[in-house]
């Protein structure tokens, strides 16, 4: 089982959810980041003058899935997160963490089956 | 013949209440739009006053009170040109009534903005409202209240066709241009702040008080009773709404009170100073129920109305200019009263303003379209207007 | 007799004031709960205009002002009957003062809320206030300004009584049925956001001249009066709630101070028109302190009056009617001036309505528990009212 | 001589719109803050109404509107001694007077406060207002209102000098003693919350209707006109900052025309009643653009006026000051009509406020930061003063 | 060591936290989250019409346990979070990943000790 | 490659992020989080009565690395976080978890390389 952890564009999450939807992954959680990278230029202003503002806001999905649906899973997320064809600095990552136990606390289920 | 300080002073807080129900509208919108919106739903309100006040000095009450012809007021007063401290209007002196008037001037094309939110563009908005209060909204005032071809015929106390028969078709009109939000049907957009319209509906009641007690240009009976029927109808419209949603789904949500006294605020508009307060009962609840229909009927057709505009104002306005012909028992008399003459010319200046509004505003709209454009990138719909447009976030860590 | 313009414009723009003081409670109080009920909270205040507006005008008015007896106005009024445009009270018109009136009798039962968020059924809610309002508040406001037996007996310029003690004390009746919120005492209940509770405050405060102010129900010395002991005392009490705070905490909050100018505000509402500004500085001081132990008490006791009504609105209430027996001094005559008769009517009015409010809310309680049901499910409370009750959530992203 | 009932309501009405700004100044300030310092920032306003209101009634009003000298008002009425019920100022009753002025004796401590946020100690800020509220403000509002030297010379209609300029100028001597906070000029510290900002200046427009057109002291003419030039300034100087933002960064923010709204309420203050609407066109253009071009430079000087309050009120109140002398028409004469005499007037008024506001702070400040202490410790700066002055947080789940 | 991520209800927290104190476990890091899953009908109502709103509120809880911890903690959680004896969809779940080091940043312990 | 989070103060973030800078560590996800552990002792006051709070404000960092990074990005965060020399309850912890596989959305890259 793995944990994947994606950061992607606030207003790419509804393209990210269809996606994921596609390939069955009906579950997954989702919070409010902000990020820190490359990414620049985002300017704004206060009061008569610009700045740039460095920490951007994202958004973070937590998908816990079994190893067959790990590849669809990335791809989907790449899918709905790309910006156009060639893609652009903020996209976002997507990080794989392996995950060794899941628990459904409803039925106390756990391993793969309780994903 | 000298002013009267006491209508002076109530025309005067009349006036800042209304103004202050711009601060309101800009909470009220505000609130219903998603986070990264927020200002720049605000922003229509408030650039509004800016704009149209100065608008209004310049060229635009001119064109609403100038003697003129059936149609338009012309230029005499341009730049207030032969004012001066102690002109006089009725019992109040004239700069106090140009200020009420304006205030109505700088609210009306304001409340179109509920429906094109997250979408427009700045500049092209502001040419809107600059040419809106211009085209649309000098001339109907100049019809109904400044001696125009309506005035004395329709009756109109404080704006139900004016402000908000105007607005709310406009709005609706302004949408052949706008289209949908991006996502709208597909996921629901849930207002981002329920508290911040909530403030913003207890703004716009407060400030309502002015806007149809002010109506009467004088601290008399009649602003007493345009003062309590504007309690009672948007009470009974907040009542007949919160019924409607328990009974259809439920739930009876705080905001659609809220909506329910708003839509019922509208509807006394243009009954106020004319009717019962038993008649502001029934105006209130028949409002709520119409209202409530509209919206739920909006849902239905599928075009993106934001916040309602359509649903509020429009069918609200034209709902309480009809019952004014029905109920008006005060210093005037309507169907019930048997003179179904009335009801007629009700009828009447909502068909002249609904087609009025409408056919301008896609004039307008077309105009704007062709030119600087009417609707934002869907990149810049995506990642909001309040970054794109203002290079603002609302909220910060 | 006619009416005076003036004084008109002073009442209906006082109304106005009144009525803004509903979303600022709505503000105020919703600040202080958790998200999950502030909508709920809020709800409670905006409901009560829509609900005790129409009940007023159909019945309520006609029962606290109607001729009646010594106990009850009667029904000559019901459906205002009997009044029209011209109808005349005092020097203003009756509508006018229907419409002042009635802005009491909506907030009233509206400040109980307070003590019971986050727990009660909103069906149940409208029902209490409805009936809170016939029984309670109608009859208490008929003896004390309507004609009825305490009429020019005990003082009260614009409610100690009549408001403050009557809502205060049903609060804490009212605790017999609904008792603590889940956690409460457990873990610390923090408010979702001080922010909305000071805009809060401002806006009580603001609407609370008003409140006072048109009390005189005529723009003359006891306005100005009324209007400058509504300046003072709550100054004054902020201060000393900012004090024992400071002194006992070692931290002035910002909640605290704003708590301490409700208190002053609730405090010099019986007064304010028969004390000097100097006096208003003292009934101020007092009342910051005697709330500000009573809020520490209610800890101590462990009842859960949530936003503390009790202690605000009933101790300070109570403090208020008893100093203004002590201090009146301006159309009237107090302690301090060695008539000891008027501190007793004082007491004596308190005692009643302690009394008789708290009997007729635990009676209205149990009825609505036996019947619909006053509490929610612990489930409910556990997800929140918002969600449950309204079908909402107050924030979204 | 007895009151006008009239004049007595509309300046009963205007200290409360007064008092609404206070509130609305707490907004305005708080959401430019970030989270952790937005209670201490609107305790800095409310704060103000308590410390003052009471200082007012036991010895400022004394100080500024006693017979006196030609510097200070003297002692005769501390404890507002010789003052009742019936006495009269004008046609309104002294009491109401009292009140009035009393507003902006608060008020204008309170903007100082801008400047200094998320760093001055609670009691030393406390301790300041106090003392600046004697030592500055009574013996200006006596110079320029009450009798003392600049009485009938400099025009001031409604507070450019005696509030805006003393404000401002203080702020800046303040920074001497608090320096800059923590992280500025690093990274950008962006206000938490725009749309409190937003509604701030709504709150701030509509009271500052109060502020100008109360200073009439009566609902007459010049009323009137103060109103009219207080809607139009604003707008007009809103549209100036956001044009200039436009051109500038391309980006019209929200928050920028918030500001430029209030520059150009600043700059029509002392002007109000002395100018044509028209002259308020360019007043408030003028104004938007100096004030853009003072908060920009501050930018550069590197000193950190946290919320700009040098920039807008010293800079917008000069502004104001000097183009009253111009283009003053209405009950006095300008630069614009050949008297140049009242332009040095208003010249030699700024100057005499500039240098003893700003030396009377810069004292006031050595002292008590030698005293008590003017700044809090890094280490609360950094944790943020609402949690170690105030023990306190905003925002809680 | 591992590193435990539970999304359980936000009205379950209180009584996660109180079982939690039971088995000693006293440190963990709380956030707010949007829980997108099987949990459906929670209807919201928007002026005149009903919506599901599938996106809910959730808590997060971050605990990183030594080993001999993990047992007691999980049940901890499940005890605390489930509704009812039955439980019910939206109870939440718990995923266990391995967690290499820990350092605590006041005394530069590493290692199962600056747990 | 690691995949570390970090709690600390919110007033050190400022301070941290510079530290960051200086090993060359530029990209970072930043949450806002609640910290419940050994700090104690502050206080807040709500009408008349004084309780203590024990979910406290903390933030939070999420940094993937390559493990030639690990140690100076652990060793910055430390120097950014402590207060003082001595360190004090509250200044927060590092977790280290493996993480298996990093992909840029932006150019499809994956492993060290999208760090
Ligand atoms: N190594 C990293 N560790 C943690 N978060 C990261 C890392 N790299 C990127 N991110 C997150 O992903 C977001 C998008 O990354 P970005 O800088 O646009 O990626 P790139 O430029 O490498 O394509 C960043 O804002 C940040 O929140
Ligand atoms: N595979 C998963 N990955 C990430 N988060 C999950 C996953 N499964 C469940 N969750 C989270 O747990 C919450 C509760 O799950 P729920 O759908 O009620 O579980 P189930 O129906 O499987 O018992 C969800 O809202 C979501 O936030
Ligand atoms: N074992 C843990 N699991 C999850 N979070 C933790 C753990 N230990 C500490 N934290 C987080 O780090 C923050 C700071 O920890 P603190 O209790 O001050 O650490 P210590 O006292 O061990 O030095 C806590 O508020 C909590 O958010």
């Amino acid at each position: 089982m793995k944990y994947v952890i994606a950061i992607i564009r606030p207003e790419r999450l509804d393209a990210v959810k269809r996606e994921l939807k596609k390939v069955e992954v009906n579950r997954l959680t989702v919070s409010s980041a902000l990020g820190y990278g490359e990414q620049k230029g985002h300017l704004e202003v206060y009061r008569a003058s610009e700045y740039e503002v460095n920490l951007l806001e994202k958004i973070r999905l937590d998908i816990a899935v079994n190893d067959e649906f790990l590849e669809p899973t990335i791809e989907a997320i790449r899918r709905g997160a790309k910006t156009g064809d060639e893609g652009e600095i903020g996209d976002g990552k997507i990080f794989v963490l392996p995950l060794e136990n899941v628990i459904r606390i409803r039925t106390d289920e756990t391993g793969p089956e309780a994903i | 013949m000298a002013i009267v300080a006491a209508d002076t002073a109530w025309v005067l807080i009349s006036s800042a209440l209304v103004l202050f129900m711009l601060p309101g509208l800009a909470l009220f919108y505000g609130g219903m739009v998603r986070r990264k919106n927020v200002l720049s739903s605000m922003m229509h309100s408030f650039v509004a006053i800016g704009v149209i006040t100065i608008e209004w000095v310049i060229i635009g009450y001119s064109l609403a009170f100038g003697t003129g012809n059936w149609f338009i007021g012309g230029f005499e007063h341009i730049f207030l040109k032969g004012i001066d401290l102690y002109s006089i209007s009725g019992t109040i002196p004239t700069y106090t009534f140009i200020v009420f008037q304006g205030m109505f001037a700088i609210i009306t094309p304001a409340l179109i903005s509920g429906a094109i939110v997250g979408r427009i563009k700045f500049k092209s908005y502001i040419a809107f409202i600059a040419l809106w209060g211009l085209i649309v909204y000098a001339p109907v005032c100049h019809w109904v209240w400044g001696g125009g071809f309506l005035t004395g015929e329709a009756l109109d106390f404080a704006g139900g066709t004016v402000v908000h028969i105007t607005s709310g078709v406009s709005a609706l009109a302004l949408l052949v241009f706008l289209g949908k939000r991006k996502g709208y049907g597909l996921d629901a957009i849930k207002p981002h702040n329920v508290t911040l319209s909530l403030m913003g509906a207890g703004l716009l009641w407060f400030g309502w008080f002015g806007f149809n007690g002010g109506s009467a240009f004088a601290a008399n009976e009649i602003a007493g009773l345009a003062f309590i029927t504007t309690l009672i109808a948007p009470a009974a419209a907040g009542l007949a709404w919160m019924a409607a949603e328990w009974t259809h789904t439920g739930k009876p949500t705080a905001l659609g009170f809220a909506t329910g006294i708003v839509a019922g605020l509208v509807a006394i508009t243009p009954a106020a100073g004319f009717v019962t307060p038993m008649a502001a009962i029934l105006i209130g609840l028949i409002a709520g129920l119409v209202c409530y229909r509209a919206v739920m009927f909006k849902g239905k057709l599928g075009y993106d109305d934001s916040l309602d505009v359509f649903g509020i104002h429009g069918a609200g306005g034209i709902t309480g200019a009809l019952l004014t012909g029905v109920f008006a028992s005060i210093g005037a008399t309507g169907l019930l009263l048997g003179n179904s003459h009335q009801f007629l010319l009700q009828l009447e200046g909502v068909i002249i303003a609904v087609i009025y509004a409408s056919v301008c505003t896609i004039l307008i709209g077309f105009v704007l379209d062709r030119t600087s454009g009417l609707k934002v990138s869907e990149n810049e719909e995506n990642i909001g207007l309040d970054k794109t447009c203002h290079g603002e976030t609302a909220y910060n860590i």
